[in-house]
Formats: structure tokens, C-alpha cells, sequence
């Protein structure tokens, strides 16, 4: 293997190509229209256009990413996460153009990524699953039927798209004379979302914690779990923030429910990076809820905590090398991590995406910092992809300390154009329940609702005045836009203001 | 000296500028702080203030603050990003247009797709009563669903919004009067 | 303690705000004229003026820096390094201010602050010092007295100054006759740079590795050593790259070298960060050099390998602190890190200073990578001080994958309108030498001298190609400079390219 | 189209720029690459260039640069950074003024000091005959010690440094003939 297509973009993109150099591959990266002045284009050693910016005519077509690797004399191809990630057929037309394909087998794909057939699988393995229907509803059920169903489950309960992911095709019943509009509901979304109207019925947990196992796996039989990553904060089925460990696992449960995810794997003849995705309820027991056959977005607080580097054994795994990794290692954290999803969204107006462009950018850096992002000052945050700008980690010997070291690092984070979650997250980490890891996937919904609307950060009384202050002195300096009830002594008192006053 | 109108925080102040040396001193409706200003970018300044103790006792602090400022294209404000916080700032009147037509006030409410997207629910029908933060319409894009809400109560008087239907940035979805 | 004044600039002070933010203490920063805008000052708390830009009217002024602590409300001190840090008067006057120090005793900054005083704590601890003379050479001593002494040591010898640093007040003697004007020069430079024209002679190692141990102490009577630096690769005694664990200490050469360590800081009642150089001789065989009585530029790699916090380490121990580090922690390095400072300097000039504006700055990131800088886009270098403007450190499961992880970064480091160093880290971290551990503190010199001006990165027949393509395209591309010899479609061409080309 | 003079590396190319579509044709002397530009700030451009296989029997490669472009106070050169790789360019005969004088090549050697700094050591006197990287002068500045070193093989034939005197930048310390 010399040259990886990175059939992605944005910040995983970038750390695939981080990934390549530091093993002495060639990178090659695919772009649309919109991503020309990108930072995995400017980074890579190669890059090809595929096409107008909308996702289905470029980063999700196969044909071109294909030829993309065909023209560049790539001979492997990293999916990154999302898009064609955990696309079967990409998969398959990876291998078919004699290309590696930096992730499972096409057939691992196509059984976890149905959510009642990767149940199964888990059944199989002796692994919990949230009760529920163990096949599809059927197409033809009566309504009788279903509700029979939905009653030997029990309520409240979950209509899940088989095919689902991010919360799509998904609905909550809590009174059985919902169940019928909900199940259409979700059908009809399904059938939107993934070309698939086919749902199933699960038990809603209570209060469960989003707890996940990331594996990795060779081609000669080797199996290794990581130790867990909690991911309960979720607004709106979506992670927010990711931490490892998780506050609420204990030793003995760290065991079993790593020994489960290896279990899942080795059942289904899983190779690669993948992770596992369990619901924990209050009394400490687990459920398999359904396994990602990629990389994921928070795989860097693994890598903080255990020292590993997953892309680039992503990478050694595809050319066939033996995964010779300590499975103590893997499973011994290394002090403790957190991420922060950092959006270009406005947290205080209902976080709408505030996509546009990013004109002052610094990163926040210094001791325990990693910032994994595609953004740059100048560049636009495009409005057809995930606007995600940053993952930001901090790692610290501990957990106060890797909050504290977050916080820290959000209050020197300086982004200007856009509106960011960065203030967000500064409120969430000053929560009592964050600190005291209070939480489960329905905290942040939760708190979202109580907070109406508020603003997350009120400007203290100062902070209003020194914004008072700084736009008065700004307007006062620019040139290109002389206020409208300017000053007395005009223009040239604005020059000599510049030219001394601005050292 | 130079004078400003400055609404922050649903207040406007009297703000005025003079030099006083390489500092500037900045009157703030009757307080005055001086500044020291450095210019890092287009978008940055640096301000080292002296704020006096109220009782005059000790020596004044001279606190530093880095400061963003960027227009923001939707409201035509000042975003003035203090640390991480960011502060809608409008200067001499160049107030939120959108903005205020989104959170409310007096008349009518006219509600516009952010971003371009695709309609995925219409969740009122025209002539629904409808309360402020309900939502009124979800938009898809940047790979999210967008509620978009009512910014006051009242009816729905026009809906534009169709469900699978794509929009773009600025398109009327719905008034609310 | 509430408040820290950081008595520093540049990128120490950068660090050390940060350590306070992590625990919630305010900052305080002082500036000169030229650091007006320089990031220290925009990330503190506070900021107060102290001076012109020259360091003797501004950073080394013992009263107006106590003055600003007075007029801030600070109670506490941070020196960093270099300036004032080991300046046994500015601990006695912040002492004397009230404040808290944070660094060791003043007195103990005067014992080890002096070569051969520190020589004599060490021998007393019974850790064995290089051959030399135990005191400062007599100011009347005879020609013939200083030639009997040096013959009873041994050539190839050093005169070195006592109040020595940075290799100043240094002279090597290989022949006899060389050495009363060496012994002249040495004090003339040693009157100059420290004030005190006392030097001493010691053997000149062979072919010596620089091996140094960090230390913590606290007030209590705990010293913990850490595992070991390597800091061989110096230009002319100045420390280019340092490097954690190093290649050529084995085990028990560790426990040996740490537990010397120790016992020279606990034989002289030593507080706080500090560091103890050695000399290790080809046998394995290790000399007490000197020691640092302050934080080391250096100390981010021990940090990245032992996940300590040292900066919050000095604080907490300042303000009286147990200090319950797990000793076998600090000594047993996870992975493999390596620091590049990053410099101001032409290295195909000679490495001749380059200060003037930084007109685009893109520090490397991503995983493993720490970036301590004072530096951003916008900023002038000044002509006044260290010109570093960036510690580039990378971290790694181990040493083949820590320099590969490095050049990775040194690859998408970018930086523009200044030279910098970068291109002869590149140079440097691709020598098989540096790859196996093959140097010594001669190592450096001795490859500079062979390369005698010869550029380190000699572009690419490809390279010097496409900087011709870019510099023309750049130029036919800007408004303000519109070739001499001009298109043939004249000025709207060029905006239709402008518009329409550059997207 | 446009043509440009481009030294580098010792020699002078001849370089034409044709736009294509949204492409520009740039002719390096008689080879013609495909290149697609976008500006990233005032001093950073990403291209994407079709490498042409020399025997033209498979696609061309479309390789990705970053390069950064700014001028060099010292030489009037640009200095256009390929990756981590400085290379100093001349456009249409702006030369390296001063770092000509200071690398030898034809005429006396005209040595300056590059930084304001003190005058430490002076290690020639006038007359002295001097080689080529011989050091004459140290000069300290930002904590360092510097040497400037001839340029060419000569004779000092002016001196006007001398040892402990504060130097501004582009004093003229030694010329070598």
C-alpha cells in the first residue's frame, strides 16, 4: 500500500491525511466545488474535483470516488465517517476496482447496518439487546397486530428505522393510541432518509447512559476492545460531548462490557474499526444497541487515553498486518479525555446552523489540547455538510482536571463570522450535574427545554460594557466606515488615531 | 471626541471616544474608563482598561480583554466576541432587521429559511394560534433538522412553507401576526 | 493565592496563563513596548506596561515588576525562565514584597546559581562532578599556578565562567599554550555578560551525551526526580532538540542518575521545579554538569510522557502543597516525545537572527502534537529577545513513531514572512544519525561545520518549479504589482481572473 | 497571456500564464502544466497542478501545493514556501540586492549588519586577506551571538565595526574586495 484516497472531507479528512505522512503514504484527496480552498485539499499530497458541492453528486458518488482512485494510482481507500462510510455497495466497488478498502468487509457492513440483523448477531453472541422485535414489522401487519406487539414490549417504546442512524426514522410512544401514527410516521421518514420504510419496536430505556466499546480487529483472528466512551450528552440523538472512561463504569462492568463487544465482533467475523454501542440503565445492566462499522467521530479521546493510534492501525489492519496490540493497554486508561463538538451553530437561537465565513480563527493549544478541524480563517463553512468546524479534546490526569483544562481551552478558543457552540459548551461545563456526572441521553434535552430559549452565556453587566466599548473604538478606527454622526474634528483625527493609537 | 449610540442588552448608551495621549478615553453613558487599544487584525483588538475601584481606594485594575468583531450578515449588528462570549452590539441605529422580525415586538412576525434547505414538516396550518418558541416549520440542512419557531404569539396569517419542498436562504416561510 | 504575576513574555508566559486558568487563579502579565500586542497580554487577566523594549529597561526591572504586583493585587510570582528567573535578588525582593516566589529559595538560587558552589553540593551528595578545579580560579593566580592546575586535570579542558549560562564565558583549551589567553578571554566575557569575571577550569568529555533530570520538591521534604532528558543535540551549548526518554539510558543508569539527582537537590534543601544536567560519558558513566534552579524550556516533553502538570506542579507546591506524586509515575515514561524549538533564524544564513513581521501562521496540530508559541499571524518577532517563536513537540507510542509523527508536523507547519528553522529540523529528523541515537553534544557542530553554508533543504528540481509556477501566478494574480513587462490583454484580464479564477 | 523572468535556484526560467476555462496554462520554459489556483489569504495559494507523465501513458497526476509568497525585506526576492521547503524567487529582475552583496560574486562585498545588535567581536583587520564563510565580525543580538562571515575569497579592504559599539540594522560593517 502507497496511496490512500480519503473519499471524505473536512477534519476527518485532514487527520486520514495526518495518519498517511506519518506512515510514508501518499495522500490523495476528492473535493466538490464548494470544498475547492479546503484544508484537506491544501494539505494532501494530491486532490481531485468529483463534483458539485450537494453531497449526492460528489461525496456520495461511487463512480466518480472510484475513478478518482483509478486516475491517481491510488491503491486503498479510507472512508472517513459518514457519507459512504457504512455503505455496502462503496465497499464492494472499492474491492472490485482492486482497491483496499480501509474498513470491513462489505458483508460486516450490510449485516450490522441493519438494526435487527446486528440484534441478532448480538443475541447470538450471548450479548443483551433492548427487548424488542427481533425482526422488521411487516409491511402487511395489521395495526391489532402491532399493537399486540408493542404491548408484549411494553411501553414507553421506541419505532426504529432499520435502517436508521443520527435519530432519523425514529419516534417515541408513550400512550399505546399513538403507536399507529407513529409507527407511519417513522415509515415514511425511514423510507426518505435511507430508502427503506422498514422499522422495528424497542423498549425505551428510562434514564440509560450511552456507553460505546471501539474494537479493533485483524484478518488473523485478533480481537481487541478499548476501554468505554460515555456519550450521553446528546441533543437530539446526537452527541455533543464524549468522554472516556465513563464516571459510571465500574471495573467489573468495564469487563464484562468490552468482553461483550469482542464477542459481537468475533461473531460476526468483524475486521477493522468499528464500535459497539450499548445503553446502560440505572441498575448497571447493558444493552447492545447497535454497532458503527467505521471510525467515529470521538475516536480521539481513545487515542488520548491509551496512547494508540486507531486510523493508522486502521491502515496497518487493511494491509494485512497482525493487530499486535497489549489488550491490557487497550483497556487501561491513561487519566481521562473529553471532546467537544464544536458547531457552527447559534446555541442561543434554537442552534440553527450559522454557516458563512470564518474571518479570525485560534484554535485553542497548550498542554493536553488536540484540535482536530478542517476549518481556517478565511475559509466559508459550507451549508450542504455537517457543520462541524472542530473536535476539541482536552486530556488531563483526571476528569476535574480535563474539565477544567476544557474549560480553559474553550475561554482562549477565538472564532469570529460565525456563531459557534464554543459558549454552549462553556455553560454545559459549569453545570453541577456535568461536573458530578449526573447525566443520561435525556439530560440535555432536558436542561435545553428548562433553559426556553435563555441564552447559555448572559454577558455579566462588564462584559456588556466592554463589548459597548470595543464596538464604539472599532467603529471609531476603521476607516471604511466613518460614523454616522461622526466626530468633531474629522477625518485626520481618524489617521493620527490609527497611526499612533493602533501600535 | 467622537459620539455613539450603542444598543446592548436590549439598552442603549451614550458612548464617546476621545484621545488622551497613545490611550483613548471612553465615556460610557457617565462613566469613564481608559483604553488602550491594539489593533491584532481586521477582526481583533486588544484592550488593556483601567477600571476604577468604585471607592477609589486602591489603584486602578488594568484589565485585559482580546475582543472579536464581526458584522453579522442576518441582523447587520456588531457580533463582538468578549473571551467566548459573544455580544450583539448595534451601532447608531444599524439594528437587528431580522433579527427583531424573528424574536418578536411589535408587528408582524415574517419568518425566512436561514439557510437554503429542504421543508421536511410543516407543523401549523394557516390561521393556527400559536404561541411565542413553538415550533412552526422544520427545515433540513448542514445534515441537521432546524426547528424554526414563532418568535411571539399570535396567528399564523401566511404560510408559505410545503413540506419536500427546497428553499433558499431568505425565502418567507410564514408570518405570525 | 489568588493572583499569579507572570514575570515573563513570549511563549512561558503563555503557558503559565494557561496552567492558571486550568486552576482557576488569576493572571497577571507585564509587557514592554513592543509586546504590546503580543499574546501573553491578550490571554492574561491583566496587563500592565513595565517598560521600553530592551529587557534591562523592562523584563529584568526588579522594581517596576513588584510594582506591578503591587498596583495589580497579585500574591504570588512566576519568573518562566531566562530573564529574571534565576536572580536570586528578584525572589528576595518578591519575598521581600510580600509575594510568593514561585521557584525555589532565594538562597538556594545563589548556591546553585554558582558553577563551582553547585560542583561542591554535588560532590557532598556524593554524585561524582567533571574532573576540575573545586574553586574559582584566584584573580592573582600566575600564569604558572593556572597551568599546573590545568596539567593535574587534563587537556582537552574548559574555562568556564561561574556565573556562566548559554555558553558564554567559555573557552575550550586543547593545547597548553592556549591556555592564558584563553583563561583571559573567558573572564573578560564573563566581566561582560555576568557582571563577575570568576571562572574555573573542568576536563573536557570526549564525546559527552547531555542527560539531564527534572526534579519537583516540595516544602515538606519530598523530591521527586522524573525520567530522564536528552538534550545532546545543542548548536554552539544552545539546546536544539530535547528528547524523552533518551535512546542511551538504560535502566539502571536511570535509577542511578534520578537518585543522584535527588540527592544533590535534598543535600541543599531544595523547593520547586528545578533541573540537574549531567554529562554521560561513552562508558555510561554520568558528571553533575550544573543545575537549572527554574523551569526548563524543555519541560513539555516530560510532561507529554508523564502526564504531569509541572507548571501547576511549582504553583501548588508554592503555595505549600504536599507534593503526592507517585514516584515510579514520574519515572516511567509513556511513550516517546521530542521538542523542536522553533526559531527566528535563517538556517542556510547561518542561523542568523530574522525578526520582522509573521505574515501567515498555521501552527502544526492533530494528534500527538503540542504547540507552545507566543506567536501569531500578525505579529512582529522582536529584535529584543530569544527569538523563538514556537516549542513544536510531538508524541508517540515510541521514538521511530514520535520523529515521524514530528516531521509530520514540521511538513504542514506554515509559516511565512520570517525564516525560520523548520527547514533544518526537516533536515535534521530525516539524518540517519538523529534516527538511530548516534550523537553526542558535539554531534551538531560537527555536522554544521561539514555542511559549511550548504542550504539544509535543497529544493527539489519539482519544489524550485512550482515556487516559479506560484510566484507567477502570484504575481499575475495580485492587483498591486502588475509586472513590468505586462499580459498582452492588460488590467481587465486580471480581474476577470481574479473573480473568476480564484475562487 | 502574461511572461515573466523567474530566477531560482541560480538559473532564469521563462514563465508564460494563459488562462484556460478556470484553469491557467503556465509555460515553464518549453513544459506547459495545467494549474488551479484559489487564494487563501494575501500570502497563501493552494494549487492544484496536472503533472503530465513524461511517456504521457497514464492520466496526469493532479498534485496538491500549499505555498505561501512573501517578500523578503533583506533581498527584494519573494520567498514562496512549498511545503516546508523556503525558496527565494526573483520576478522580472527584482534580485537579491543586498543578499547579493553579501554572497560574493563579482565586486566587493559590502557587509551589513542584518539586526540592530553590539559589535562583540571583531575578528580581521583592515588589509587582512579573508576566505570565502570566514567569519569577520560577531555581532550580538536577540540573545544570540552572530557571525557574518565573508562572502568571496578577498582583502578587508574597509572596517568600520569595532568591538562594544551598538549597531543599528544595515550598518555597514566590513567591505571585502
Amino acid at each position: 500500500m502507497k496511496k490512500i484516497l480519503i473519499a471524505n472531507r473536512g477534519e476527518i479528512a485532514v487527520r486520514i491525511i495526518r495518519a498517511c505522512r506519518e506512515m510514508d503514504l501518499s495522500s490523495v484527496a476528492v473535493y466538490s466545488e464548494c470544498d475547492r480552498s479546503a484544508l484537506h485539499v491544501r494539505l494532501a499530497d494530491e486532490a481531485y474535483a468529483i463534483g458539485p458541492s450537494a453531497p449526492r453528486e460528489s461525496y456520495l458518488r461511487i463512480d466518480r470516488l472510484v475513478d478518482a482512485a483509478r486516475r491517481s494510482g491510488a491503491d486503498a481507500v479510507h472512508p472517513g465517517y459518514g457519507f459512504l462510510a457504512e455503505n455496502e455497495d462503496f465497499a464492494a466497488a472499492c474491492v472490485g476496482a482492486g482497491l483496499t478498502f480501509i474498513g470491513p468487509t462489505a458483508r460486516a457492513i450490510e449485516t450490522m447496518g441493519s438494526k435487527t440483523a446486528a440484534r441478532g448477531a448480538a443475541k447470538r453472541a450471548g450479548v443483551p439487546v433492548v427487548p424488542g422485535t427481533e425482526d422488521p414489522l411487516g409491511a402487511d401487519a395489521t395495526s391489532e397486530e402491532i399493537a399486540a406487539t408493542a404491548q408484549s414490549i411494553g411501553y414507553p417504546l421506541l419505532v426504529k428505522a432499520v435502517a436508521g442512524g443520527g435519530g432519523k426514522g425514529m419516534r417515541t410512544v408513550v400512550d399505546p393510541s399513538d403507536l399507529a401514527s407513529a409507527v407511519g410516521a417513522a415509515r415514511s421518514e425511514a423510507a426518505t432518509a435511507f430508502g427503506d420504510p422498514a422499522v422495528y419496536l424497542e423498549r425505551e430505556l428510562p434514564r440509560p447512559r450511552h456507553i460505546e466499546v471501539q474494537l479493533l480487529a485483524d484478518h488473523h483472528g485478533a480481537v481487541v476492545p478499548f476501554v468505554e466512551r460515555e456519550c450521553s450528552i446528546q441533543r437530539r440523538h446526537q452527541k455533543v460531548v464524549e468522554e472516556t472512561p465513563s464516571i459510571a463504569v465500574t471495573p467489573a462492568l468495564r469487563a464484562e462490557i468490552t468482553s461483550a463487544a469482542a464477542a459481537v465482533a468475533k461473531g460476526v467475523g468483524y475486521t477493522n474499526a468499528g464500535t459497539i454501542e450499548f445503553l446502560v440503565d440505572e441498575n448497571g445492566r447493558f444493552y447492545f444497541l447497535e454497532m458503527n462499522t467505521r471510525l467515529q467521530v470521538e475516536h480521539p479521546i481513545t487515542e488520548m487515553v491509551t496512547g494508540l493510534d486507531l486510523v493508522q492501525w486502521q491502515i496497518r489492519i487493511a494491509r494485512g498486518e497482525r493487530l499486535d496490540v497489549d489488550p491490557a493497554r487497550a483497556l487501561t486508561p491513561t487519566g481521562h479525555a473529553i471532546e467537544c463538538r464544536v458547531y457552527a451553530e447559534d446555541p442561543d437561537n434554537n442552534f440553527l446552523p450559522s454557516p458563512g465565513r470564518i474571518v479570525a480563527l485560534r484554535p485553542a493549544a497548550g498542554p493536553g489540547i488536540r484540535d482536530d478541524s478542517g476549518a481556517t480563517a478565511g475559509l466559508d463553512v459550507p451549508i450542504f455538510y455537517d457543520p462541524m468546524i472542530s473536535k476539541l479534546a482536552a486530556w488531563a490526569e483526571d476528569r476535574p482536571r480535563a474539565i477544567a483544562r476544557m474549560r480553559r481551552a474553550l475561554a482562549e478558543y477565538l472564532v469570529a463570522g460565525i456563531r459557534t457552540t464554543v459558549p454552549f459548551f462553556t455553560w454545559l461545563l459549569s453545570q453541577p450535574d456535568f461536573s458530578a456526572g449526573r447525566f443520561d441521553t435525556t439530560y440535555l434535552d432536558g436542561v435545553l427545554k428548562a433553559q426556553n430559549g435563555r441564552p447559555f452565556v448572559e454577558p455579566a453587566a462588564g462584559v456588556e460594557e466592554m463589548a459597548a466599548i470595543a464596538a464604539a473604538l472599532h467603529t471609531a478606527l476603521s476607516p471604511a466606515r466613518p460614523p454616522a454622526n461622526g466626530g468633531s474634528t474629522g477625518g485626520r483625527w481618524k489617521t493620527e488615531a490609527r497611526l499612533e493609537g493602533l501600535r | 471626541m467622537q459620539h455613539f449610540e450603542i444598543e446592548v442588552g436590549g439598552r442603549t448608551r451614550r458612548v464617546a471616544v476621545a484621545r488622551t495621549g497613545d490611550k483613548f478615553a471612553v465615556t460610557l453613558d457617565d462613566r469613564t474608563v481608559h483604553a488602550d487599544v491594539a489593533r491584532i487584525d481586521a477582526h481583533t483588538l486588544s484592550l488593556v482598561v483601567d477600571t476604577e475601584c468604585p471607592t477609589g481606594a486602591t489603584d486602578p485594575v488594568r484589565a485585559a480583554f482580546e475582543v472579536t468583531i464581526a458584522p453579522d450578515a442576518a441582523t447587520g449588528q456588531l457580533i463582538v466576541g468578549v473571551g467566548p462570549t459573544p455580544v450583539a452590539v448595534a451601532v447608531n441605529g444599524r439594528r437587528a432587521r431580522r433579527r427583531d422580525e424573528a424574536s418578536g415586538g411589535n408587528g408582524p412576525q415574517r419568518l425566512s429559511a436561514p439557510m437554503p434547505g429542504k421543508i421536511v414538516r410543516v407543523l401549523v396550518k394557516s390561521g393556527d394560534p400559536v404561541r411565542a418558541r413553538q415550533p412552526l416549520v422544520v427545515v433540513e440542512a448542514m445534515k441537521m433538522e432546524n426547528e424554526l419557531r414563532a418568535g411571539r404569539d399570535g396567528l399564523v396569517a401566511e404560510l408559505h412553507a410545503r413540506e419536500g419542498e427546497s428553499v433558499d436562504a431568505g425565502a418567507l416561510l410564514v408570518v405570525v401576526q
